[in-house]
């Protein structure tokens, strides 16, 4: 690589045939090119999926797509892609500092836009949007419901009977009381322990026999014997810690919507974090950074717009787009 | 009837034999030839050789001696050894990559399945036209099942195999199991003294073990081989006699909606429990599917695992009735039969003598089968 | 070699020849980053994986010849091996191994074989070469890229060992959902297809560094005088190569990943909802199974021409020098290698057209399709024109070139049936479409890889190849060849469907089994044969008659180096005058060759004529 | 000596040619003339492009043996000087440009006749809904004298693997996937569709004459692929109510009130009868 690059930093004459501009940035724009690719499988098979599915969850109610951070966040790259143009001006002047600082606000920046996007993320795991486990109708929500109950129950009971016995040893040991020797079991917990078996067995043995569903009335609103159910679950502050239920919200072809979703957002944040290594490798010179530098921050520069021309196609796609 | 005795199967008795294919290649097919004239009492012959070339058979009676076959004209005489060796290639080329070559269901491709090919070694077979009592499948039963296939299994129907091969099939399939059998049950006599326990505890030298368990074997294995291939033939024979077969008292019952409702009624009840498996609504998920039963076979045994398990180890989930797909096959009588005389091998008993009442079991069919489109219509 | 004094340079390389005790064993024969050296890494390997991948594809042969029967060989070994494999079933290759040999086959012959050993091996080899660099533009990615090789074999070669020994992806190469979707659809659908998925990855990575490198190399590298239409038409099928590779290979490498997340993650794509496989829960999603093949195929067909165009442009090259004739119509070639490129991108809807995609797409592929058949066909004519008044002497390196035409003719003529929609709703997965891809990929591009081997091997050792051996080799080669795959085209028309363990249980092929047994004969031939390659190649590393310079007296750039090359590959910098196809030039007397760097007449050939090029001369950069 | 390598490149197309003569001489053909009208059309296809095909695989060898020839006779000091010559490159490349073109042009009401439904010819008719599935072909009739519906219906009629058709009209199959991908292949009658998860693809073909049919899967399927091998059967139209009533008996049978059939006993129900 120095080779060929000397042969153009200096004055010699050229000795090659080709293009005026150096392997490295030829190589760079090459490397993009097959990154656009990769990206537009991506969004081809996001449009496809979308077009061919005859149901696709769009109401952020469902989805908890925050339009206004991935908003916030379009400005965020924006900026931060100007600040390493600005960053490469500055190198070009020979202006170091100035393009060290440039370039340690492109990093905040990019800091902030995974901060934003960590904070939509928390927010789809905390709705357990997440692909593969999203029901998409109202028996698979409701098994989803009885499975929950069914983990919470299991999990307190953990909390309440310690070693490594399976569940069914640990509840009748639950019954018979603890061994010799060992501690007594906190009574408070013991009580919340059955109160949520109760519900459990309850809620278990009446979605089994059919005798509950999960929608009632004309407005298809939530079974308020569910959400009383999980309420006094949530409610009470001895099973609240070990309780991890979700409200039951079935959304057809929500397992595709997410998988799309977190497939481009979670190769374009990956590409970020490459982006900041190369940021964090200038950074990392400090005082040192000189003229050596200028193709590197100009190739970084490089891929960094390239990723934020990827936000800026994912962004209308994945969050304001209707296809109708 | 006739039958295939698996007399010959004594020379490998041995442990390993279960496993070891190769040996089930030798022509060492137990050859038996049968004569029956008419209704009268059925002989047994041996056969000493045949030649395939003239068609030229010898045979021998029980005792060995040379015997002439006494046979009128119009006399059905079977000859099994040919049959078998047919049945064997079929087998090779059809059945052996998931059944095994031994029949113990463990061919190369039955690793990778969820619901395990059948093992032929215990005799018993799930879907049988047969009663309760009777342990064996009918060659009927076993013809129905390769034509048919297991639909909801990897078991594929071979119906366009020509008859006569899966008749061949069937007989080498029978014979498998008949030698699965005879192991186990030479097995069980001869670990009574020399199972490898046994004789580490023993503190004679190994070759006074070896020439006591020597005369043993001279002394009665012998009568034990005989008494044990009577007992297969009793078995087996029992299972291809027309009474035996399941035939309901009357005919089925119009599958009117009083009769689903009263299915329903019984299905859901106390008085036979299907529900306790197969769900209230006959998804399969009934209480027990989550409970820890006794284990097949072993009163008062739990497993440790919850589930309802068969006899050959596996966790068996009861048939989810909304699906459509009955594996046993979809005619009432098939259903009638399973309700009849339970699925052998499995937590599903026999509800014969239970719902004993006129036309009960008709009404419990009737119910069942009208499960996957009450749903279709009532679903969302 | 910055300078523009011979001498200096000369003795620079001087030095750098005698410099090769300074660098270690390791570095010089393994991790290497001379461009040589990786071309003869990749070629060893790719040798290596050609024995691999045609000892599974006899396996498979043997099945289809005598089926259920023990395996000669491969069962004893086993048995004395006590491995599980095959004993349990009596030496039998049981239906689910079966799916695995040709699955694993397959992939190792794409992925490990055809395309490594044209881009990785002559790729790497010849570019600098004969464009007149020192290397390529960056020589550490280039030895990535030989290495990102390795963990791709290693994870094929786990996907074989994960899940017992005999538990290997059998999905076919093409790895259709649902069957590569659901960990239960199939035997080696489990952690075997993982593996496989991850060992695709590393093969697209490493092709995605060489395309790259390679681009850039031919862009910006050429030696001073080298122009776009002076380039060797080898330069320009790797080039056009790097094109298709850098381009499509990146959505096949998506479409993976969107599989492995699908098969680990629960992410949800390919798979629709309410599928019940092997009697599991019902599948829970909205995915669409035929996502897959467009997107398989988006890369996969333009893969089946990165997997031919190196062997015609290497072709075009030994061609022309075996027959000392310039090549007929060089710009014609280019353009038609350009179009089957561009055309490559738009065709891949014709492995679909039974898939029950939109009957419009079926017709716009067939058109495109159609159309692609004809830059082929003006290749064809233009090698028959190349041969057309020359003086041909039969050495190995025309016997495989003549070979190569002569199958491509085939394999080309036989894509025509299936590019029509109506007749490919018959051919769609028979054993025609298998005569046609194996006549393509095996007689057209590995007859053109033998060549290539035989043509440049004085140039990577300094020695030639026998001569004796080579031709015999192609005999057998070739008798082989078509005894194996000519009657496939019969075996198609009858109906004969791919990827059948034993299609003899279905009574209208029932008399086929003798073709077959006539067929697994001649693979056996065939491979043995390769035997003889392999021991030619390795006998005349040590034992060959020495070769000059120039042993073919040929005119390109490669020929004026040492052979082998030093370090830096020239000892002079070689300045270009002409184009590579000059033989029989009436402007030379005595000879027939005038080589690209020869000056004859200054005043008429200057060093940087930009009158037909397209980018910037060599004065202007500055 | 030299010669002997232009022979050997001529004799092998000779070869070639001479087994595509013997070919249907020898059964090496298609399994039996098509057995539809729009297999017929595909044959004729085959035909037309095999003629094709086979002009120009003699030309171009003929061409090239020829070329060959000569040249190991040349036995001038230099061979040919030339680059090239535009008006051939013109000529070949606009007469292969026409032939495929027209090849292509002319096939496409072949292929719209097939796979669109619009296209289909009038009164095809829908008869059964087959569902493959790892290995086997199950296969829902409606109940004689009932329409085909979408959903499963309480008086539908089930077999496997043998699938019953009137013959002389065309008739279409809802081609569905229970598990993973397969794909319906007739081959006497030319007809192959893919049976794709999660889609379902109406099919029509039709039978010219009565006959069993062999239908297997084409596309791969998991590790009994080969194993799944059905028939088509083409009979008269009351010999197609006759099955379905038989089916129908078969089906209800308890046991009781009607004679029992066997599965092997439907499969060869009426062969006797449409023969």
């Amino acid at each position: 690589m120095s080779h060929s690059e000397n042969s153009h930093g200096s004055s010699a004459p050229p000795l090659k045939m080709g293009l005026a501009i150096p392997d490295s940035k030829l190589c760079m724009w090459l490397f993009l090119g097959t990154e656009i690719m990769f990206f537009t499988a991506f969004i081809g098979s996001y449009i496809v999926l979308r077009l061919g599915s005859p149901g696709w969850p769009s109401d952020p109610k469902d989805t908890h797509i925050l339009v206004l951070a991935g908003g916030i966040n379009t400005f965020v790259l924006i900026l931060s892609s100007y600040l390493v143009v600005l960053s490469h001006e500055a190198m070009i002047e020979k202006n170091f500092r100035k393009a060290w600082n440039f370039m340690a606000g492109t990093m905040v920046l990019a800091f902030l836009f995974l901060g934003i996007k960590s904070v939509e993320y928390y927010g789809k795991f905390d709705h357990d949007i997440v692909p593969g486990h999203i029901a998409e109708n109202d028996e698979q929500a409701l098994a989803k419901l009885v499975r929950e109950f069914d983990s919470s129950r299991v999990a307190l009971l953990n909390a309440i009977v310690p070693g490594d016995d399976d569940a069914n040893k640990k509840a009748s040991k639950l019954a018979t009381g603890p061994g010799e020797g060992e501690a007594a079991f906190d009574p408070g917990m013991v009580a919340a322990y059955q109160k949520l078996d109760t519900s459990s067995g309850e809620l278990r043995d009446a979605v089994r026999a059919e005798k509950i569903s999960l929608h009632v009335g004309v407005d298809h609103e939530i079974n308020p014997e569910i959400l009383s159910r999980l309420e006094a679950m949530r409610s009470d502050e001895q099973i609240e810690p070990y309780f991890h239920a979700h409200d039951p919200h079935p959304m057809v072809y929500g397992n595709v919507f997410a998988s799309t979703y977190f497939l481009m957002t979670g190769f374009h944040a990956i590409h970020v974090v490459v982006g900041m290594i190369l940021f964090g490798i200038v950074l990392l010179q400090g005082s040192k950074l000189d003229e050596t530098w200028i193709d590197f921050i100009e190739n970084s520069g490089l891929y960094w717009h390239f990723v934020d021309l990827v936000w800026i196609f994912l962004f209308p796609l994945l969050y304001i787009v209707d296809f109708g | 009837m006739f039958v295939s005795s698996p007399s010959s199967v004594t020379e490998s008795n041995d442990e390993s034999s279960g496993e070891d294919g190769a040996d089930a290649s030798d022509a060492r097919t137990s050859e038996l030839a049968d004569t029956s004239s008419g209704e009268g009492e059925s002989e047994s012959y041996r056969v000493a050789s045949y030649d395939p070339a003239s068609r030229l058979l010898s045979v021998v009676n029980e005792n060995g001696v040379p015997a002439q076959l006494s046979v009128a004209k119009g006399d059905n005489v079977q000859i099994l050894g040919p049959a078998l060796q047919e049945g064997r290639n079929l087998y090779l080329r059809h059945c052996m990559h998931c059944h095994g070559v031994s029949g113990d269901g463990a061919g190369p491709t039955a690793q990778y399945f969820k619901v395990k090919p059948r093992d032929y070694r215990q005799g018993v077979v799930k879907f049988t036209s047969t009663k309760a009592n009777v342990p064996r499948p009918s060659r009927d039963d076993l013809f129905r099942i390769v034509k048919l296939g297991v639909p909801g299994t990897y078991m594929p129907s071979f119906m366009l195999l020509p008859d006569e091969e899966v008749h061949a099939i069937v007989e080498y399939v029978r014979w498998l199991a008949m030698r699965g059998e005879m192991e186990r049950k030479l097995n069980a006599w001869l670990s009574l003294d020399y199972s490898k326990e046994a004789v580490a505890d023993m503190e004679e030298p190994a070759e006074e073990i070896e020439s006591a368990f020597a005369e043993a074997w001279a002394d009665e294995a012998s009568d034990n081989i005989t008494q044990f291939s009577e007992e297969l033939q009793m078995d087996w024979q029992e299972a291809d006699k027309e009474e035996n077969v399941v035939v309901p008292p009357t005919e089925r019952v119009p599958p009117s909606p009083e009769s689903i409702e009263r299915g329903r009624k019984l299905f859901q009840g106390n008085k036979a429990k299907c529900a306790s498996c197969h769900g209230l609504t006959g998804k399969g998920n009934g209480p027990s599917t989550e409970s820890f039963n006794d284990l097949p076979g072993q009163p008062g045994v739990k497993s440790d695992k919850a589930g309802l398990f068969d006899i050959w180890g596996n966790i068996v989930k009861p048939r989810n009735l909304t699906a459509g797909v009955f594996r046993g096959g979809r005619r009432p009588i098939d259903i009638y039969r399973r309700i009849h005389s339970g699925i052998k091998g499995t937590p599903m008993q026999a509800f014969g003598s239970t719902l004993n009442k006129e036309g009960e079991i008709w009404d419990v069919v009737n119910y069942v089968l009208s499960i996957p489109f009450e749903n279709k219509q009532g679903g969302h | 070699m910055s300078t523009l004094n011979p001498a200096a340079d000369a003795s620079a390389h001087a030095h750098d020849v005698h410099g090769h005790h300074e660098i270690g064993f390791v570095s010089k024969y393994i991790f290497s980053t001379d461009h040589k050296m990786i071309g003869i890494q990749f070629l060893f390997t790719t040798l290596l994986m050609l024995i691999v991948g045609g000892s599974l594809a006899l396996g498979v042969r043997f099945q289809l010849a005598w089926p259920w029967r023990a395996m000669p060989v491969v069962s004893q070994v086993a048995e004395l091996a006590g491995g599980p494999t095959f004993v349990a079933e009596g030496g039998q290759i049981s239906p689910e191994f079966y799916t695995m040999l040709f699955t694993m086959h397959a992939s190792v012959m794409i992925f490990l074989v055809i395309i490594p050993i044209l881009a990785g091996a002559f790729g790497n080899f010849l570019i600098p070469l004969m464009i007149g660099a020192d290397d390529m533009a960056f020589p550490v990615l280039n030895m990535l890229s030989y290495w990102f090789m390795w963990p791709a074999i290693v994870c094929f070669g786990l996907s074989f060992t994960v899940g017992g020994l005999n538990a290997a992806p059998a999905q076919g190469w093409t790895s259709y959902p649902v069957l590569s979707a659901i960990v239960d659809s199939a035997p080696g659908a489990g952690d075997a297809q993982t593996w496989w998925l991850m060992g695709l990855t590393f093969v697209g990575v490493s092709s995605m560094m060489g395309s790259v490198n390679y681009m850039t190399t031919i862009i910006n590298m050429r030696a001073p005088g080298m122009t776009l239409f002076r380039m060797p038409l080898t330069i320009w099928s790797m080039f056009i190569t790097a094109i298709l590779q850098a381009f499509a290979l990146p959505v096949l490498t998506a479409a993976g990943f969107m599989l492995l997340t699908e098969r680990t993650l629960g992410f949800n794509f390919f798979v629709p909802g309410g599928l019940i496989v092997n009697n599991g829960d019902p599948t829970v999603g909205g995915g669409q199974p035929l996502l897959w093949q467009h997107l398989f195929w988006f890369y996969s067909h333009p893969a089946v021409y990165i997997m031919l165009l190196p062997a015609m442009g290497m072709v075009s090259d030994m061609l022309a020098c075996v027959v000392r004739k310039p090549i007929f119509g060089y710009k014609p070639m280019v353009y038609s290698m350009a179009a089957i490129a561009g055309l490559g991108f738009i065709v891949w809807g014709h492995h679909m057209f039974t898939s029950g995609m939109n009957p419009a797409l079926g017709m716009t592929f067939m058109i495109s399709t159609m159309m692609i058949a004809l830059p082929s066909a003006v290749k064809v004519f233009n090698w028959i024109g190349t041969i057309w008044g020359g003086k041909v002497t039969f050495n190995t390196v025309t016997l495989n070139c003549v070979a190569f035409v002569s199958m491509f003719i085939v394999g080309g003529l036989s894509g025509i049936f299936m590019a029509a929609v109506p007749v490919d709703i018959y051919f769609h997965d028979t054993y025609f479409i298998v005569a046609h891809f194996h006549y393509v990929l095996f007689g057209a591009t590995l007859f053109g890889c033998f060549g290539a081997i035989q043509f440049w091997f004085p140039k990577m050792w300094g020695r030639m190849m026998s001569e004796r051996l080579g031709r015999l080799h192609f005999f057998l080669t070739f008798i082989g060849f078509n005894g194996t795959f000519f009657p496939m085209h019969l075996l198609g028309i009858a109906g004969f469907p791919r990827r059948y363990a034993d299609p003899y249980i279905h009574p209208y092929m029932e008399h086929l089994m003798p073709m077959n047994q006539f067929i697994t004969i001649c693979a056996v031939i065939m491979g043995v044969a390769q035997f003889l390659l392999i021991g030619n190649f390795v006998l005349s590393i040590f034992y060959g008659k020495k070769a000059g310079r120039n042993p073919w007296n040929a005119n390109g750039l490669e020929w004026t180096a040492p052979s082998p090359p030093g370090h830096g590959n020239f000892d002079i910098l070689p300045v270009v005058y002409r184009g590579p196809y000059e033989y029989s030039s009436p402007l030379v007397d005595g000879r027939d060759y005038l080589m690209q760097t020869e000056r004859l007449n200054p005043a008429a050939e200057a060093v940087d004529n930009p009158a037909d090029d397209a980018t910037t001369d060599p004065g202007s950069d500055s | 000596m030299n010669k002997f390598w232009p022979i050997f490149f001529m004799f092998w197309p000779i070869l070639a040619i001479v087994s595509f003569v013997i070919a249907p001489g020898m059964d090496w053909w298609f399994p039996g003339p098509a057995m539809s009208p729009l297999g017929e059309q595909i044959d004729n296809l085959f035909y037309l492009i095999l003629v094709i095909v086979a002009v120009t695989f003699v030309g171009t060898h003929v061409a090239l043996g020829y070329v060959l020839w000569r040249g190991v006779d040349n036995k001038d000091q230099k061979a040919w000087f030339s680059h090239g010559s535009h008006n051939l490159e013109i000529l070949w490349s606009i007469a292969p440009a026409g032939i495929l073109m027209f090849i292509s042009l002319y096939q496409l009401d072949v292929w719209m006749e097939f796979r669109v439904k619009t296209h289909f010819p009038e009164g095809t008719t829908p008869v059964a809904e087959v569902t493959a599935r790892q290995f086997e072909w199950r296969i829902r009739y409606p109940a004689p004298g009932k329409k085909l519906m979408t959903t499963p219906q309480s008086d539908d009629l089930y077999t496997v693997n043998d699938l019953h058709v009137p013959f002389g009209r065309p008739v279409s199959i809802r081609l569905r996937s229970m598990d993973v991908q397969h794909a319906f292949f007739l081959p006497e009658l030319r007809v192959k569709q893919d049976a794709v998860p999660g889609a379902v693809i109406p099919v029509w073909f039709e039978a010219s004459k009565p006959g069993e049919y062999d239908l297997t899967c084409a596309e791969l399927c998991g590790w009994g692929h080969y194993k799944m091998r059905g028939r088509v059967f083409a009979e008269n139209e009351s010999g197609f109510e006759q099955y379905l009533e038989t089916l129908q008996a078969e089906q209800n049978f308890d046991g009781v009130t009607q004679p029992e059939h066997t599965g092997a006993q439907i499969a060869e129900y009426g062969i006797e009868d449409s023969q």
